[in-house]
């Protein structure tokens, strides 16, 4: 049975009560507690269901390695999956359940499956369910859906917030054990800027619970010494509970700092996602111990030795009261005494090796503990906790030679460094066939920006535990010195000394005889059920590279990563492919080190903060008014204004005749405006559009095209000339940052010799037009500036001040309306809207959209970047010749515009298109030709670029580019509707309001 | 995550400052241009996996553009220089063929 | 004629430091042209504005100049004496290749104080802002999450950011989430 | 070969699956063969066994450098669709689809093809006008699609937060039969089948120069020695600018990375593929309950299997505006591949300049649901020497023309 220990546990507060739920029943713990020491004191041994074969399954690790200890914690908006209980502190009134079974963790109908286990090797789905084709959308992939997955989806909107820091450091150091904590003693007391980042909530690492001692003492006194004085120094920055989760190139490293876990809903971040830049970086992670294959290795109650160990040291638990203990190494040795120490039974020592001639065998054997060398388990006993092993010879195939009853196994496979960080960004591991672990290989690790190595690894990590301060400190030296600082050279290095061990010897199968049934019971992956068979029916089948044989048996997959199963299950493939370990390799290590959660990584970037949303000056103004707004690039600009009742159609409507007959303001602050200032600026606009700017008059406006070099037409907008060397030039709202980049791009790289200066001004002005028949009006009862025709003719602009306001007023129309546009500073930009609208509203005035601008400017047959274009539209296809200068030498794209396919008579081009029953063609409709291609599809000679309901002509209108169109007009085109029918329409010119624009020449 | 010295500004910027910009050092064909001086500027690139003088701009900065000689295996970085420059400064080649003197000079 | 409004015009937020928007427009003007040019050091002398060294902000009375670009920089001074400043630079480099424009109103500029302001900073800018590195004086063109932004620090604990203006509302409610109550994470400072 | 069903499964379960034969040989290489394909990837494979099952050409090697399918094959998001905006592709990829359908029977080997609908949201009115003609060209193209209302893609995808304020759902191109594939899969069938066919598959052999004699191709060097062949066809993807270059040819590719993540596994809680490009994101759950998302790709040339951690950032930002409820998942694992961009960001299988070798690359971001429809259009083209109507318009000279095939224009993206 397991339980808590009446004393001890160094990490327990026992003076603090905590309560919690698991599976509906009240438990407690101490604070200090992790969640899994917690359940473990409750004796609660079985506390999962695995993956596929739903097979009972308890807490086999202490850390992050844990495979089986997955539950789904919290409740409504606070409710997370896969919570690892080993990694997460108890706190009062945490409450979890168990994942993965129905109905209930103890009876469960999928371990049914476990039955089956015989037919759902490795792989099966792939050799099944291909008969009959239709069932397995409908039959098969929905029972292997159902039976998929952990936890549950989460279901609402998470009640907490993440947040994300930006952090630098000469030297960052992962792991604050005895390794982490010297290798920043050194640099720190040199004087790097040292970031020391610890996952657990203690310093210290291993050591303590190894027995190690430092300077002579027990290390914990050395512990609490360097962590004193490293607290003490300005230039360190220490972390507990902060996982370096991955280390990416150029010294980026990302931790996840756990900040508000335990005390939910107290206004801190969950977590904090620190992005950090390092120097360099020592990675001092310790190491992983690994389990053994033996069938029924995954019965609850069997546990790694260490682990075992630190449940026991630092919580005062004890899994078991009877504990057999299996080990191929010394270190096991530990647990075993550590146990009988705690007056706990340890029946037998089930030691693979032949011989042991170390210290801590036979202080096992002075205890009184039974040793058994060259023995092994065959088999454990038990399915939801373990009741017994039975036990044969190493050597042999399984003939059990005795059977021994206990409720607890402490198995040691030996252990792997912790290489992850290493092999991130692309440092390469060496084989120990000593210890037969992967370590970094000093002389390949992974390369920084200055072609050098940036990780270097320290103590465990390195596969140098029992060296681990002197390694440590070594690390330190290599990083400043490569860093180009001095360390200093005053420093005692601390010694070192553990309790000696003996070699071990690679054990990776359980007898090494065993048969293949009992390889069927040996897991490696315990949440994957991937067995040991598994993976030899992996290499049988030919899928023998470890990558192939990884993604068939799903090995090291599931959610610990492989850290426990990886290095056996590639023995067993070497084994089985009679191959040696380093021949066959490690799979890639991935970020992220341990999950996490995607909240965490999206940080502060939620709700309004999202994205940034540019408003302009009027922007509250517009929601005040109820607009519906669009999404342009981030800004947001009113589509329509609803009155009362009104849809959006209806409000679009009422805008487009209110400006048409009377009085419309449009917001149009978001246009880009961007001036371009030198004596070259004239030469240069000429190449940047493709018409000619520099012959444009002093106060006059000239609209343009601009084209990207594959000739296609890129963005549009007038140009005003304010004096001999500035021009001012419009963009689209979208395009501004756009064009102000294309701009600078050329000045730089190309034409660097050409004296032009630009300037980006979209936000310094607010933009408001003022359309319409009354717009003279308004502006005339502003005063201040003359409007007169005369004064300011189309095409023309004038600078003054209208109505107490500094304005730049431009007289140009997008919507075939008297039109003038008035540039005034943005922090008067509301303050003049509000002083339109309330001179303007006897005339009529009212705002409009975007949308009621798009009709307008349709029913002139005006283009539109975005819709007539789209990125493959030059503009020759929109009959827009005029604007392009047949003098000029050269403009961007002209070149372009030359190639065959361009200059295509039967290019699809601009027309008018009148539908013949007056209705709207839909958007994105097609027109057809006759016949098919070779690939069966229609053919197709055109398609609608544009298509409105016009309120000002009472029908639907369009633009489409259609093959030859402008030899066609008058012909009528077929537009199939994606619901069967199909629209006639004529084509016809574009412009379909007052053709001879009288009304805006006013 | 690249960081990049910025030649204006001194300030070794992170990659989410800048914004790349392809190949550098490409020649501009414009009106005149055969169709295959043509094709080359604008789709031709030399895409090794090796030594690459490439654009940036650093856009969250001084605006500026600037060239870099970087390694698209290792992504290693032998130096940076401003965009005005029509091949490859006499420092950064000295720099590449230091630290690899195997590699074959880029085309 | 009425005021000009600066955006947000002095909102402010109490969170472990105070972050607050500036209370008035502050004039603004960029000044494009050739730093390395004697001729520009000569007439920016005459405005009595100094030429700030690369990435320095160089303060003389009630007036800021700030190195933006090798051909870049930003003067910044009250309000009230933008179209005198603007005169005087336009009179000194007349004749000479250079743009001068005003942008007081296309900008924003927030006030972050306390003894944990680089932090909060540090939070959204990817800017080394440790007092041992980055000094007083030192301008930054740099991000703020997902736009751009240039910060100052003009004493200990005391930053300057200027943004777009458009993206104010966006830039102050990043620095409140930032410095709310709770989310101290000691970086520079013990929290 | 011995056909793979649940009985046999059966059969084997009686003694341990010890019975279980290679799924492909793995040979020595020959001195010659007829067609020789570099690259084991999807389309590499593809192509082999088409050539084979099409034309009866079998005497045919499958060169690979590493493992087969282990590059992009083995790395993407296995989205299937082919609602594509212009012609070619959406033949193209359409026929892939269909081959899709039946794939496991053919190969008999469950590629797990599982048409569960794919969804591209439109977030902007830009998005649903684009969308729109994304509809009605597919309507004309035999490719069905339909566009739907925010509601029904609600009902499709429960978790999605269709009135996000920010961009709220304003519809959806809906795509029924498309979905997702066991992406190894898809390449240890073709694999399987190639095998079968006589073909072999060189693993772990890497072509390190191709042979030319005027004007021709007449064979490899590899790391397992020189190999010849009568045509030679190249389907290297990330590294086909490499390749090209030992070709003695320049090709309109660049290389990128391009980046992906799984979740924890869950309980199943999405049924359908959802693209939101505006926002660019894109997520799946697959058939083991991991959420499967893809992330954006660099701006700059580059080989390694890594990419800028940013992209990912800007991904799971816009994924948990999108569904707020993955903000309590975990990232599990997070990965690269180096695709091939194109200028046009589309497809080339086209001639080269040597007579008897033939180029199929530039898949990009997109090409996974492309590998039977381009192994068959690949096939047709090494065989007959021509390209057939599927490969027509995806010839190099296109771009020297400025024919592009451009499906970026209907706010799409390739995936
Ligand atoms: C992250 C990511 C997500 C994606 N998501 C999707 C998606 O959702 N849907 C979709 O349709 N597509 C997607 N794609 C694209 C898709 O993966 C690829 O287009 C497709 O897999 C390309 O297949 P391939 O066979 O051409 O290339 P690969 O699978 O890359 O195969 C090429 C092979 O050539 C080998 N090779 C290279 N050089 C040599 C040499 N010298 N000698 C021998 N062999 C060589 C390589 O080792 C490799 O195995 C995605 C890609 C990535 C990276
Ligand atoms: N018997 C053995 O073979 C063996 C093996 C390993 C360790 N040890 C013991 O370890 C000691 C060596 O000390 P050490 O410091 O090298 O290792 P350690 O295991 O004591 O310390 C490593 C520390 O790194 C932390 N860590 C791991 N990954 C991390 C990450 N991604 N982010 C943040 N923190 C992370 C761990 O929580 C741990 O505290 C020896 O004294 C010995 O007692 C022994
Ligand atoms: C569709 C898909 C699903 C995946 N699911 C998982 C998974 O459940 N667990 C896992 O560890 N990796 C998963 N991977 C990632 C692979 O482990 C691996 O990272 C990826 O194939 C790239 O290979 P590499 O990391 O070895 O370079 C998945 C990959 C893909 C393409
Ligand atoms: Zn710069």
């Amino acid at each position: 049975m397991s339980t808590r220990l009446a004393s001890g546990g160094r990490f327990l507060n026992r003076a603090t009560v905590q309560n919690f739920v698991f599976n509906g029943k009240r438990l407690r713990g101490f604070a200090g507690d992790t969640l899994a020491s917690a359940l473990l004191a409750n004796d609660q041994m079985m506390v999962a269901r695995s993956f596929k074969y739903h097979r009972p399954r308890g807490i086999v690790a202490a850390g992050p390695e844990e495979p089986n200890a997955l539950f789904n914690m919290g409740r409504g908006a606070r409710f997370e999956p896969n919570q690892r209980a080993t990694t997460t502190a108890l706190f009062e009134g945490l409450e979890c359940e168990s994942q993965n079974h129905w109905p209930s963790l103890e009876f469960d109908i999928g371990a049914l499956n476990s039955l089956a286990a015989h037919v759902l090797p490795a792989g099966f789905y792939y050799k099944t369910f291909i008969h009959p084709r239709a069932f397995w959308k409908h039959v098969f992939e929905p029972i292997i859906r159902h039976s998929a997955g952990l936890g549950k989806a989460p279901q609402d909107r998470d009640a907490d917030r993440y947040e994300h820091l930006y952090a630098f450091a000469d030297v960052l150091i992962a792991g604050g054990g005895i390794a982490g904590l010297q290798a920043a003693c050194v640099a720190g007391e040199s004087g790097a800027r040292v970031l020391l980042l610890e996952q657990t909530l203690h310093w210290g690492g291993r050591a303590v619970n190894d027995g190690a001692q430092i300077d002579g003492a027990p290390a914990q006194d050395w512990i609490a010494a360097a962590l004193a004085k490293l607290t003490a120094l300005p230039n360190v920055t220490l972390r507990l509970g902060t996982t370096v989760s991955g280390v990416y190139d150029h010294g980026y490293v990302l931790a996840n700092e756990h900040v508000g876990e335990t005390t939910p809903g107290d206004g801190r971040p969950k977590q904090r996602l620190w992005r950090i830049r390092a120097g360099q970086i020592i990675t001092a992670t310790g190491a992983i111990e690994r389990p053994l294959s033996f069938a029924g290795n995954d019965v609850p109650g069997v546990m790694l030795a260490a682990s075992l160990r630190d449940y026991l040291h630092d919580y005062a638990v004890s899994p078991g009261d009877r504990t057999v203990v299996v080990t191929n190494n010394d270190d096991a040795y530990l647990t075993a005494i550590a146990l009988k120490e705690a007056g706990l039974s340890v029946p037998l020592i089930v030691d693979a090796r032949r011989t042991l001639t170390g210290p801590l065998p036979q202080r096992a054997r002075d205890l009184g503990i039974r040793v058994e060398a060259g023995w092994a388990i065959a088999a454990v006993k038990g399915t939801r906790r373990v009741t017994g092993v039975s036990l044969c010879m190493q050597a042999g195939e399984g003939g059990v030679i005795e059977e021994i009853a206990c409720d607890a196994v402490a198995m040691s496979g030996g252990w792997s460094p912790v290489v992850h960080l290493w092999s991130h960004c692309g440092g390469k591991l060496l084989w120990n066939p000593e210890q037969a672990h992967f370590h970094p290989d000093p002389a390949r690790p992974p390369l920084g920006a200055d072609g050098k190595g940036f990780v270097r690894a320290a103590g465990a990590a390195n596969g140098q535990s029992q060296n681990a301060c002197a390694d440590a400190d070594h690390a330190a030296r290599a990083a400043l010195a490569h860093l180009g600082q001095t360390a200093r050279t005053d420093l005692t290095l601390p010694v070192l000394e553990h309790p000696t061990q003996a070699a071990m010897a690679p054990v990776w199968v359980m007898p090494q005889g065993a048969n293949q049934k009992l390889r069927a019971k040996m897991w490696l992956d315990y949440q994957n059920d991937v067995k040991v068979s598994d993976v030899q029916l992996a290499a049988r089948e030919g899928y023998v590279s470890v990558e192939h044989t990884k993604r068939y048996t799903t090995l090291g997959m599931a959610t610990d990563q492989g850290k426990l199963s990886n290095i056996n299950g590639l023995a067993v493939l070497a084994d089985s492919l009679n191959e040696e370990i380093p021949q066959v390799g490690t799979t890639t290590f991935r970020p992220p080190y341990t999950p996490i959660t995607l909240g965490t990584l999206a940080g502060e970037a939620r709700g309004e903060i999202f994205q940034p949303l540019r408003r302009s000056p009027m922007h509250e103004w517009h929601s005040d008014q109820g607009a519906y707004f669009e999404p342009v690039g981030h800004w947001r600009r009113p589509y329509c204004y609803p009155r009362g009742a009104e849809n959006h159609a209806d409000a679009v409507k009422r805008e487009v005749l209110n400006t048409r007959n009377a009085l419309g303001l449009l917001d149009a602050s978001t246009l880009g405006k961007i001036i371009v200032k030198g004596p070259d600026a004239g030469r240069f606009l000429d190449m940047l559009y493709t018409g000619v700017m520099s012959t444009l008059p002093v106060g006059k406006c000239r609209y343009g095209l601009m084209c990207n070099e594959n000739g296609f037409l890129s963005d549009d907008g007038v140009v005003a000339r304010l004096d001999e060397q500035t021009f001012l030039c419009h963009t689209t709202s979208g395009g501004a940052d756009r064009i102000h980049g294309w701009m600078e791009d050329w000045l730089q790289c190309e034409w660097w010799d050409w004296q032009v200066f630009t300037a980006n001004l979209t936000e310094q002005y607010a933009q408001i037009a003022v359309v319409g028949p009354k717009a003279r009006t308004l502006l005339e009862r502003l005063g201040g500036v003359d409007v007169s025709k005369e004064a300011l003719p189309f095409m023309g602009w004038v600078e003054g001040t209208l109505g107490g306001f500094p304005v730049r007023i431009f007289r140009i129309s997008f919507s075939g309306e008297l039109s003038y546009e008035i540039a005034v500073p943005a922090g008067h930009g509301r303050a003049l809207w509000d002083k339109l609208h309330a001179e303007g509203a006897d005339l009529g005035a009212m705002p409009y959209g975007t949308e009621a601008l798009h009709v307008m400017r349709a029913e002139k047959g005006f283009i539109m970047i975005g819709d007539e274009t789209d990125g493959t539209v030059i503009p020759q296809d929109l009959g827009m010749s005029w604007a392009i200068s047949k003098k000029k030498p050269d403009y961007l794209g002209k070149r372009g515009q030359e190639r065959p396919h361009m200059t295509d008579p039967d290019r699809w081009q601009l027309v008018g298109l009148e539908t013949l029953d007056g209705s709207v063609i839909p958007d994105g409709a097609y027109a057809v030709a006759p016949g098919s291609n070779a690939n069966g599809q229609r053919h197709t000679e055109g398609r609608v670029t544009s298509t409105y309901f016009s309120p000002t002509l009472g029908r639907g209108i369009a633009m489409g580019l259609i093959r030859r169109g402008p030899e066609r007009m008058g012909q009528i085109v077929d537009f199939p509707t994606t619901t069967g029918t199909t629209v006639q329409a004529r084509i016809v010119d574009p412009v379909f309001y007052d053709k001879e624009g009288a009304k805006q020449n006013v | 995550m690249l960081t990049l010295e910025c030649p204006y500004c001194g300030i070794k910027a992170c990659e989410t400052e800048l914004a790349p910009g392809g190949q550098a050092h490409l020649v501009r064909s414009g009106a005149g241009a055969s169709d295959d001086e043509f094709e080359a500027y604008m789709f031709a690139r030399t895409n090794p996996k090796g030594v690459h003088f490439e654009r940036w701009r650093h856009a969250y900065g001084c605006g500026k553009w600037f060239l870099a000689a970087r390694c698209t295996a290792t992504l290693e970085v032998f130096g940076t220089y401003p965009a005005q420059t029509s091949a490859p400064p006499a420092r950064i080649l000295q720099e590449i063929s230091a630290r690899r003197p195997d590699e074959r000079a880029p085309k | 004629m009425s005021d000009p409004v600066a955006p947000l015009t002095g909102a402010s937020f109490e969170g472990y430091v105070t972050v607050s928007a500036a209370t008035a427009p502050m004039g603004m003007i960029t000044i494009r042209a050739d730093l390395a040019d004697p001729a520009l050091a000569q007439a920016l002398a005459a405005t009595s504005l100094p030429l700030p060294g690369q990435r320095r902000i160089e303060t003389t009375g009630d007036a800021s100049v700030a190195w933006m670009s090798p051909d870049e920089l930003l003067v910044l001074v009250p309000h009230g004496q933008l179209g005198a400043t603007m005169a005087q630079l336009n009179a000194a480099l007349s004749g000479q290749h250079a743009l001068i424009v005003d942008v007081s109103d296309a900008r924003a500029l927030f006030h972050i104080r306390g003894v944990h302001a680089a932090e909060v900073l540090a939070k959204i800018c990817p800017v080394d802002l440790a007092p041992s590195v980055f000094g007083i004086g030192e301008m930054r063109r740099t991000r703020a999450a997902q736009v751009a932004c240039a910060l100052w620090q003009s004493a200990p604990g005391e930053f300057h950011v200027i943004c777009f203006r458009s993206v104010a509302v966006y830039v102050f409610d990043l620095l409140k989430t930032s410095a709310m109550q709770g989310a101290e994470a000691g970086l520079f400072h013990p929290a | 070969m011995r056909r793979y069903s649940a009985f046999a499964i059966a059969r084997e379960a009686l003694r341990y699956h010890q019975g279980w034969e290679r799924a492909w040989r793995a040979p020595e290489p020959k001195s010659s063969y007829d067609v020789i394909i570099i690259g084991g990837g999807g389309h590499g494979l593809a192509t082999a066994y088409y050539l084979g099952r099409n034309f009866g050409i079998t005497n045919i090697a499958i060169i690979e450098k590493g493992w087969l399918g282990g590059g992009n094959t083995g790395r993407n998001t296995t989205i299937i669709r082919s609602n594509y905006l212009q012609d070619p592709s959406a033949a193209i990829y359409e026929k892939s689809r269909s081959l899709y359908e039946t794939l496991s029977q053919d190969l008999n080997y469950n590629v797990m093809f599982s048409p569960r609908g794919v969804m591209m949201l439109a977030q902007t009115h830009h998005e649903v006008r684009g969308y729109q003609r994304t509809a009605h060209a597919n309507a004309l193209q035999g490719v069905a699609t339909e566009f739907i209302s925010p509601q029904r893609v609600k009902e499709l995808c429960p978790i999605l937060n269709i009135d996000g304020p920010r961009y709220p759902v304003l519809g959806a191109l809906w795509q029924a039969r498309g979905g997702t594939a066991r992406h190894d899969a898809v390449a240890w069938g073709y694999a399987r089948a190639c095998s079968d066919m006589g073909m072999d598959i060189l693993q772990q052999c890497e072509v390190t120069a191709v042979r030319r004699e005027n004007g021709q191709v007449t064979g490899v060097d590899t790391t397992r020695g020189s190999i010849n062949c009568k045509k030679l066809g190249i389907v290297v993807a990330g590294h086909s600018g490499q390749v090209a270059e030992m070709a003695g040819f320049r090709l309109p590719v660049e290389s990128l990375a391009l980046q992906a993540l799984v979740s924890e596994p869950i309980k199943p809680c999405m049924d359908v593929v959802v693209m939101a490009n505006t926002v660019h994101g894109y997520m799946s759950q697959s058939d083991k309950g991991e959420m499967v998302i893809g992330g954006g790709t660099d701006g700059f040339n580059n080989y390694t299997q890594r990419g800028s951690f940013h992209h990912i950032e800007e991904t799971l930002r816009a994924l948990v505006e999108t569904f707020p409820m993955i903000s309590r998942l975990k990232m599990l694992r997070q990965w690269g591949g180096i695709v091939d961009m194109t200028g046009d960001r589309s497809p080339i299988i086209s001639r080269t300049p040597l007579g008897n070798c033939f180029i199929n690359c530039g898949w990009g971001t997109g090409g996974f649901k492309a590998i039977p429809g381009s192994g068959w259009a690949m096939a047709e083209l090494i065989a007959n020497g021509t390209p057939g109507a599927l490969a027509a318009e995806f010839g190099m000279d296109r771009f020297r023309q400025g024919r592009f095939i451009d499906e970026s224009v209907a706010a799409g993206v390739a995936h």
